[in-house]
């Protein structure tokens, strides 16, 4: 019950902040308060490539077999299909991972410190085939890799 | 109540290698439920890993990461029995921490 | 038209077939088509998989599919059923009210017992599953019975099999004409095909075991409940046998029977004893 | 071949008639009749099941067409599971790993 403790006092802050959002007393800030701090709200409701791009980074990538994606090639169940990304790249400071075909393209970016090694590991939910695209951002520039993971509908699911 | 939280911390060498798993519905909003209502979305937007005053980790997440997500990563320094501090926060404000041991 | 030929065909067969006396076996005969059943069955799956160790049977598709089993092996790095073993270890070690505990219903205290169910009573003629003794047990104690299929049991039948990992399935027909009885009611419900889509347990888990079923890797029946409890992605949850049992009626278009009913019992009862030698592999996860 | 004819006919013919709740009834309580039996056979069909409870609906709501419609669905899928169940209690035999 620890995790619900406060929450009906936080959902009064957030609506008191999002109120205020709307008439624009915090401004900019409005939004991104009503969520986690720090949480990048605009970039996680774009619906493509281009926009989560846009929001996220600001800039363009460039395709790099210094990025290493490994996904499946058929998921087993697009409920979680393992994702792992890793670099040879120096000076790392985050790691994201698209999925264009999902309802919101960005699923996941990670912000690394100069301790962090710069790989991740995480599991994705995938409505579709689609692809999956990691971004990894170092010294300013944007790299990226990308494969097709299949999503097939399970047969004894239902 | 056992923690929401489970990590896996091991100091390797120059490195911790660290897995985390935590207990979360992650509702993407898109499902619904067996009565045919959508189900709201619930789902972490931030994990933390915070090691000697540093936070090592942050992890963004969207409704798209999975149930009972997952986390592996490394860093640089660490040493066994230094503690390793988690945190997620969720979209409902909900939160939960636990401060776990390396091994 | 046709159907009902061949089906008048083979009631004539049967007639011809129970009037030389072969309808009901005495119990040594019975115990020997059983012995001779798990020889042919276990013939069968190390022929259709002849590079397959016997051990890797209770990894089901993992053991057919090197695509799903890579996935697999990301997954277990840290299985999504920690946290049911965790739960599970807490309550199995919990006292009941009464101050008794798991420990004192089963053989060795409960650990490592998971390989030998179900079991057959020979004093109340049933076949005893590992969770239907759970909750037994939590009634002879005064506790209430945990519902069958998610939750609690599956977290409890969880620790329990892990403490039985590489133990292999030991399950033994004892020379009891109800239990041979039991037995052959498995076996006929296992190939008989029902519902709507006609299917048997057989026709996805014998005759196409290994090959895909739309997305699905259809597991190969002996060994199939090796892993169980299990954590399905497709669940999101924990289950059960009698979980995955209910559900695989629901999608033959077969109205499912009640968890624990004597029929699935006793089909348990047969595909453990089919599965002897496959070691407990459980808990699991699953697509 | 005759009496498939005729049978076929039948169940064209039946719901172009305007059921009434005589023919409802009698259509629920055949099906009703043929679902247990599937059912002491162990074999009751999911579909068939639903199409019995829609009846059953539509019958309280006095609404005889959807009543006979279900009703004559039902008794269908019933007839045909108790079929299969018949067929199986020897042909099961066949598929058994020797």
């Amino acid at each position: 019950m620890h995790a619900g403790s406060s929450e009906s006092h936080d959902l009064t802050r957030r609506a008191t902040l999002r109120l205020l959002g709307l008439l624009g007393v915090v401004g900019m800030a409005g939004t991104a308060l009503a969520d986690a701090p720090g949480w990048p709200v605009e970039a996680f409701k774009q619906k493509t490539e281009a926009d989560a791009l846009k929001q996220l980074y600001g800039k363009p990538f460039e395709v790099s077999d210094k990025v290493t994606l490994e996904v499946p090639e058929i998921a087993e169940n697009g409920a979680v299909v393992p994702v792992s990304v890793s670099t040879t790249l120096e000076g790392v400071t985050s790691i994201s991972i698209l999925v264009p075909e999902n309802p919101f393209t960005l699923a996941a970016s990670y912000k690394m410190s100069d301790a962090t090694m710069p790989a991740i590991g995480c599991r994705l939910k995938m409505a579709k085939t689609s692809n999956v695209i990691a971004l990894v951002e170092a010294g300013g520039k944007i790299y990226a890799a990308s494969k097709e993971v299949k999503v097939t509908l399970g047969g004894c699911g239902g | 109540m056992a923690s929401t939280i489970r990590v896996r911390a091991q100091a390797n060498g120059p490195t911790t290698d660290v897995q985390a798993l935590i207990q979360h519905p992650m509702d993407s909003g898109f499902v619904k439920d067996s009565d045919g209502n959508l189900v709201p979305p619930h789902y972490i937007e931030t994990v933390t890993f915070e090691h000697a005053g540093k936070i090592v980790l942050t992890s963004n997440w969207g409704p798209a990461v999975s149930k009972d997500p997952y986390t592996k990563f490394s860093f640089k320094g660490g040493a066994k029995g230094d503690v390793l501090n988690v945190t997620w926060v969720d979209n409902l404000g909900k939160t939960d921490t636990v401060a776990a041991k390396i091994a | 038209m046709s159907l009902r030929r061949v089906s008048r065909r083979l009631a004539i067969a049967a007639l011809i077939f129970s009037a030389l006396g072969g309808a009901a076996p005495a119990p040594a005969d019975g115990l020997a088509t059983a012995a001779a059943d798990q020889k042919a069955f276990q013939a069968f799956f190390k022929d259709r998989f002849p590079n397959l160790p016997v051990a890797e049977f209770g990894n089901g598709p993992y053991a057919v599919n090197a695509e799903m089993r890579k996935q697999w092996e990301d997954i277990m790095q840290f299985p999504p059923y920690d946290f049911a073993l965790d739960e599970g270890k807490t309550a199995f070690e919990t006292p009941f009210a009464n101050g008794k505990s798991y420990a004192d219903c089963f053989a060795n205290g409960g650990i490592g017992v998971r390989q030998t169910y179900p079991t057959f009573d020979t004093k109340t003629g049933e076949v005893v599953t590992l969770d239907l003794a759970i909750n037994r047990c939590r009634i002879a104690n005064g506790e209430k019975p945990l519902p069958y299929q998610t939750g609690m049991m599956a977290s409890i039948t969880a620790y329990m099999a892990e403490t039985s990992r590489d133990k292999p399935f030991d399950i033994k027909i004892p020379d009891d004409p109800r239990a041979i009885a039991a037995y052959e009611a498995g076996k006929e419900y296992f190939y008989t095909r029902r519902g709507q889509l006609n299917f048997a347990c057989a026709s996805c888990h014998v005759t196409s075991a290994g090959q895909r079923m739309r997305g699905d890797i259809l597991a190969p029946a002996m060994g199939i409940l090796a892993a169980f409890p299990i954590y399905r992605s497709d669940w999101g949850s924990m289950g059960t046998i009698d979980r995955r049992f209910t559900s695989c009626s629901s999608q033959m278009r077969s109205e499912p029977l009640p968890p624990q009913d004597p029929a699935y019992r006793n089909v348990e009862y047969f595909l453990s004893f089919m599965s002897n030698g496959v070691p407990i592999t459980g808990p699991g996860t699953r697509p | 071949m005759k009496t498939c004819l005729i049978v076929a006919l039948l169940t064209i013919a039946v719901p172009a008639l305007a059921a009434d709740q005589t023919s409802a009834t009698t259509a629920l309580t055949a099906a009703d009749q043929s679902e247990a039996l599937a059912g002491s056979l162990g074999n009751r069909w999911i579909p068939a099941e639903a199409a019995l409870k829609a009846a059953r609906a539509a019958l309280a709501k006095q609404d005889w067409d959807t009543t006979l419609t279900e009703a004559t669905r039902a008794k269908a899928l019933a007839d045909r599971a108790v079929e299969q169940a018949r067929e199986q209690k020897t042909l099961w035999r066949d598929a058994v790993i020797r």
